[in-house]
């Protein structure tokens, strides 16, 4: 499929909910505000045009100045997929959960709950997942600063792993 | 189904698969008793460092450069450099097998052919201090090649100490020094 | 999925009649590492499961914000540490596919060898654990037989037996010893004369069948919703396989059959995984036929940088869609890695789909959809 | 004076009983030595080859090891229960063991309803299994005890039927009779409704000694152990004795049931001929272990009630009418 063709078929479905649309390849990139976040996920998973129905991917990322959430859709048949970004306030993170959307991404959620302390609004179940609940800070967070715990057993340490480059 | 014949099928495929595992009872065995029958290892095995031992130069190939260190995504190797140019080399050269993940990145990222990953894979230690490996432990040969290494060192830099004061370049004899 | 009963037994449970709850894990002899569940029984039913994971999280992915992005890949084997190769490939893709880096051909065939030689092990593993599951443990020691000899070429060729780390961004470190692809053919041959006894032992046995069929049903829709990927949703009659979906690599030029079965139970996604095996062999022995001669690597400066932006890569791993997701903003390390771990995904559906089940049901359930823990907790 | 001693019926029986235990304990410890043999070879491996030649001292080692073991007895369980349990597992083991028939005349205690006591002494071994689960306080414990109850209950009533199906033919109770009545290869299992019979026995006693297909109660890919998780040491020895005592037991009763008792070819003691026999039975018992998966709790149950009490129940009237009718017996 021309990537015209891919690029009018989502900005159609989406209809002026993103921010921005690219498509390159079979990939859509979609760029969307956080107000317009569910709407615009539900009408990708939902209109006829884009299919994407595939959860495929769910995470975020951090760069100090900015906090941003990566959605990545599929639709299986059609073998395409998007890629939604959708920026969040990074002093007080929040987001519309679309776990009810889609039950897989119920984990992802905690997941970048837990990472990155993005309260997802509306999950039914949000606790941190891989990390101990008593856990304090969020370490993805670029501003987390990670304390060396130092391991209880002896031997050589390397108190700066990590920390090489 | 006709039950009788379902189970009367059922019991057939259960016949087929104790005729299988009657059929490998009497087959030759997979074991191999390992302490004393060894599975050879390929070529490329990736079992237990040592540094490369030059017969001919009567010492070990590594220069001190730590590209390897560099390469090292978990800090393993931290080395000594003696020398400098052509008289470089090791006195001292440290692995913490404890960090090592076995990944290879050190032995690829060797110019010098110095460092490189035997067949030997029974490397377990009783104290955790015993996985950190000295130049004496990893030299190709032993501890033995190692104090040979550290003699031809000696040896080249005293060579090199005489024809610098016989050209008498002060800039080299200080990191020459401080290499020392 | 399992919805009357859910609603069925929360009804029960909201009577304040207290159930049985049992921890099965983090130490338990089935739940393939380090996972707990925390199961609320009625007598041998489940009424609710709780998974609880994180016990062997090892924070991977901030590992890799603090290294260079070469330095990265040998964490990655330690990921789904069953078939690290899988990883090493995803990972070193995605930095490909930021910095804009070339596979040569020939690395590019070589790779494909290595997937499947490492799926076959992994799908053996597979085999054997599930028929562990189900009390026929002979079923173990058959499998890693030939997966001895799987290890065996994957250690001539890479020189390790679990965590290879043999491939490098932009290539291979090095090129195949010699005589390896016979010694790969004539594995091929041995394992399609051996998969026949896996059937007589495992997937012909009436009881077998008894336990496997009709447990733990995922229809399509509820496979799609879910994110599951791999032989765990192909069993439920989605066709997604990345290596047809978006080949990666040499595989747009193979043939082969994407293995769908209809009807999303147990018994469906252990003949998936099992039926996969024949796939893997066809298109190695059409790997060999096709091997280019050429480098092995294209030149990679020493200090790799990337562009500013976003990459993911996305590898079809024995259990689903791996995927990492990179994101640089042009310095030597990424700025964010992300590890789309396909059992962390397929593990989802576990909690819904064993409520109504017996106990020992939670176990090939749980079995069936094959997670690797390293993998789930990164 | 020794004679004089055995004329004492109570000394004779204690005599016969410490005779029994040790033949028991001997047996025991081939048996695991086979079991382990059989499970390698089946699975590729050549299983213990260490200790001895060939690894035949391996199970006096493993004995040794588990008497010399710390007993552990956990906080929460009750101790009254945790340790009485594996005594009433063992006992019965034991107990069953009197009225078998090794040879003409080699039977500790005769008598003649040694059929229906064989029955009953050996399902008192429920008990301890219950005892063993529910004092444990272990969930996977209790969980291993009360399928352990369902499933011997179930699976005693196809064990009787097909006892009773034999019975009829000898019309006799006692295990000596039923022995004697297949003098000269007159073996039961030569008569088709036996040939069905000695079918479901063998189900039956596969399901009442834990073996996979029906090892649920210990079913280590989800109890972990069942019952037994928690012991340790002697007790733990104690409950692998009685599966392994048990399963000889359930072996050679077959061969006194089904394949003539110590009827065999001539030269050898007939003893010898009753444990070849029960040797055979107990290969093939460990053969099938090594290659079914195990079954599910509702499938045990249902196979019980719905295939084999069935069968079990035909057989009875198959073999009353053929003895009736065809004089398919010795009167």
């Amino acid at each position: 499929m021309a990537q015209a063709e891919l690029k009018e078929r989502f900005e159609g479905a989406l209809g002026g909910l993103a921010e921005a649309v690219e498509a390159e390849g079979s990939l859509v990139r979609v760029r969307v505000a956080l107000p317009n976040l569910r709407a615009a996920l539900l009408a990708l998973k939902t209109s006829p045009d884009t299919a994407c129905d595939f959860p495929a991917n769910l995470t975020a990322f951090d760069t100090g100045q900015e906090m941003t959430l990566l959605y990545r859709l599929a639709s299986i048949p059609n073998r395409w997929q998007a890629l939604v970004s959708c920026p969040l306030d990074r002093e007080d993170p929040k987001a519309p959960s679309v776990a009810d959307l889609w039950p897989g991404f119920n984990w992802f959620e905690r997941e970048v709950y837990d990472m990155f302390g993005v309260a997802f609004e509306g999950h039914p179940d949000l606790r941190r997942i891989l990390l101990p609940d008593d856990w304090e800070g969020f370490p993805f967070r670029k501003d987390y600063v990670s304390k060396p715990s130092g391991s209880p057993l002896k031997g050589p340490q390397p108190t700066d792993l990590g920390e090489q480059a | 189904m006709n039950p009788v014949r379902s189970l009367l099928g059922g019991l057939w495929k259960i016949f087929g698969g104790m005729g299988l595992t009657l059929r490998n009872f009497f087959r030759r065995k997979a074991t191999i008793r390992y302490p004393y029958e060894r599975r050879p290892v390929s070529p490329r095995y990736r079992g237990m460092f040592y540094l490369k031992w030059n017969e001919e130069k009567q010492r070990l190939n590594c220069v001190g450069c730590t590209l390897c260190a560099q390469a090292c995504p978990t800090n393993v190797i931290s080395m000594n450099k003696v020398g400098k140019g052509t008289t470089a080399g090791v006195d001292e050269f440290t692995m913490d097998l404890g960090r090592c993940m076995f990944c290879n990145l050190c032995v690829e990222a060797c110019p010098f052919d110095a460092i490189y990953m035997g067949d030997q894979y029974e490397f377990a230690v009783t104290h955790k201090e015993g996985s950190v490996l000295r130049i004496a432990d990893l030299a190709q040969g032993g501890p033995e090649n190692y104090r040979r290494n550290l003699e031809t060192l000696r040896r080249l830099q005293e060579e090199a100490e005489k024809s610098k004061a016989a050209g008498d370049k002060p800039t080299e004899r200080r990191a020459a020094e401080e290499g020392a | 999925m399992n919805g009357d009963l859910r609603d069925l037994h929360q009804e029960i449970l909201d009577l304040g009649t207290q159930g049985m709850v049992m921890n099965m894990g983090p130490q338990h002899p089935s739940t393939h590492g380090v996972l707990r569940l925390i199961l609320t029984l009625d007598g041998e039913e489940v009424m609710a499961c709780e998974p609880v994971i994180g016990y062997l999280h090892r924070g991977l992915e901030k590992m890799a914000e603090r290294r260079p992005y070469r330095h990265f890949l040998p964490f990655t084997d330690r990921l789904d540490y069953v078939c690290s190769l899988a990883n090493n490939l995803a990972c070193a893709q995605a930095i490909e596919r930021l910095a804009g880096i070339e596979v040569p051909d020939r690395a590019q065939w070589i790779r494909v060898a290595l997937m499947e030689l490492n799926r076959i092990a992994s799908h053996l593993l597979f085999l054997g654990t599930f028929g562990t599951d189900l009390g026929a443990t002979t079923m173990l020691l058959y499998a890693f037989r030939e997966r001895e000899e799987a290890l065996a070429l994957l250690e001539a060729i890479t020189g390790a037996r679990l965590t290879y780390n043999w491939i490098r961004v932009g290539g291979l470190p090095d090129d195949m010893p010699e005589n390896w692809d016979k010694g790969v053919l004539a594995f091929c041959d041995l394992l399609e004369s051996r998969v026949g006894e896996y059937d007589r032992l495992l997937t012909d046995n009436p009881i077998f069948r008894r336990r496997t069929e009709g447990v733990g049903v995922i229809p399509a829709e509820d496979a799609i919703a879910y994110g599951l990927t791999g032989p765990t949703l192909r069993a439920s009659g989605v066709e997604y396989d990345v290596r047809r979906w978006a080949p990666y690599e040499k595989y747009a030029e193979i043939d082969f059959d994407v293995v769908v079965l209809r009807d999303g139970d147990t018994f469906a996604r252990y003949l998936a995984r099992r039926l996969e095996l024949e796939q893997s062999v066809r298109i190695l022995r059409q790997v060999f036929d096709r091997m280019p001669e050429g480098p092995i690597a294209s030149k990679v400066g020493k200090v790799l940088k990337a562009p500013p932006g976003i990459a993911f890569s996305q590898v079809e791993s024995p259990r689903g869609e791996l995927s990492f997701t990179m994101v640089s903003d042009g310095s030597p390390n990424p700025q964010r890695v992300h590890i789309r771990a396909p059992s962390f995904a397929n593990l989802t559906v576990l909690a819904d789909l064993v409520v109504g089940n017996k106990v020992a049901d939670v176990v090939a359930i749980l079995g069936s959809i094959d997670i690797v823990l390293g993998e789930v907790d990164r | 004076m020794i004679e004089q001693a055995l004329a004492n019926p109570w000394i004779r029986q204690l005599a016969n009983a410490a005779l029994l235990l040790a033949v028991i304990n001997l047996g025991v410890l081939v048996l695991i030595y086979m079991e382990r043999k059989v499970a390698g070879f089946i699975q590729s491996r050549l299983g213990p080859v260490h200790v001895g030649p060939r690894g035949w001292l391996q199970s006096v080692a493993d004995a040794l090891k588990l008497i010399l073991k710390e007993d552990i007895i956990p906080a929460p369980a009750d101790r009254f229960l945790f340790v009485l349990a594996p005594f009433f597992v063992f006992v019965p083991v034991l107990a069953v063991f009197l009225v078998l028939p090794f040879n003409a005349g080699w039977v500790a205690h005769d008598f003649s309803l040694a059929a229906l006591y064989v029955i009953a002494a050996g399902t008192v071994a429920i008990m301890g299994i219950v005892m063993a689960g529910w004092g444990t306080n272990n969930k996977y414990s209790l969980l291993g005890g009360l399928r352990s109850a369902a499933q011997l209950v179930s699976y005693e009533i196809p064990v009787v039927l097909a006892i009773l199906a034999v019975v009829f033919y000898a019309q006799s109770m006692s295990l000596v009779d039923i022995a004697e009545a297949q003098r000269g290869f007159g073996w039961f299992i030569f008569h088709p409704p036996l040939l069905v019979a000695a079918f479901v026995y063998m189900i039956g006693q596969l399901a009442e000694t834990n073996r996979t297909p029906f090892d649920l109660p210990e079913a280590e890919s989800e109890l972990v152990s069942g019952f037994h998780t928690e012991y340790s040491g002697i007790r733990f020895a104690m409950f692998f004795l009685a599966e392994f005592a048990n399963t000889f037991f359930a072996a050679a009763l077959a061969v006194v049931l089904f394949f003539g008792g110590w009827d065999g070819l001539p030269g050898l003691t007939g003893a010898l001929w009753l444990v070849a026999k029960s040797y055979v039975l107990v290969f093939v018992l460990m053969w099938i272990r090594w290659t079914l998966p195990r079954v599910r709790v509702d499938q045990l149950l249902g196979f019980a009630w719905k295939v084999l009490v069935p069968i079990g129940l035909i057989v009875v009237l198959w073999a009353a009418a053929s003895v009736v009718y065809a004089g398919g017996a010795k009167p």
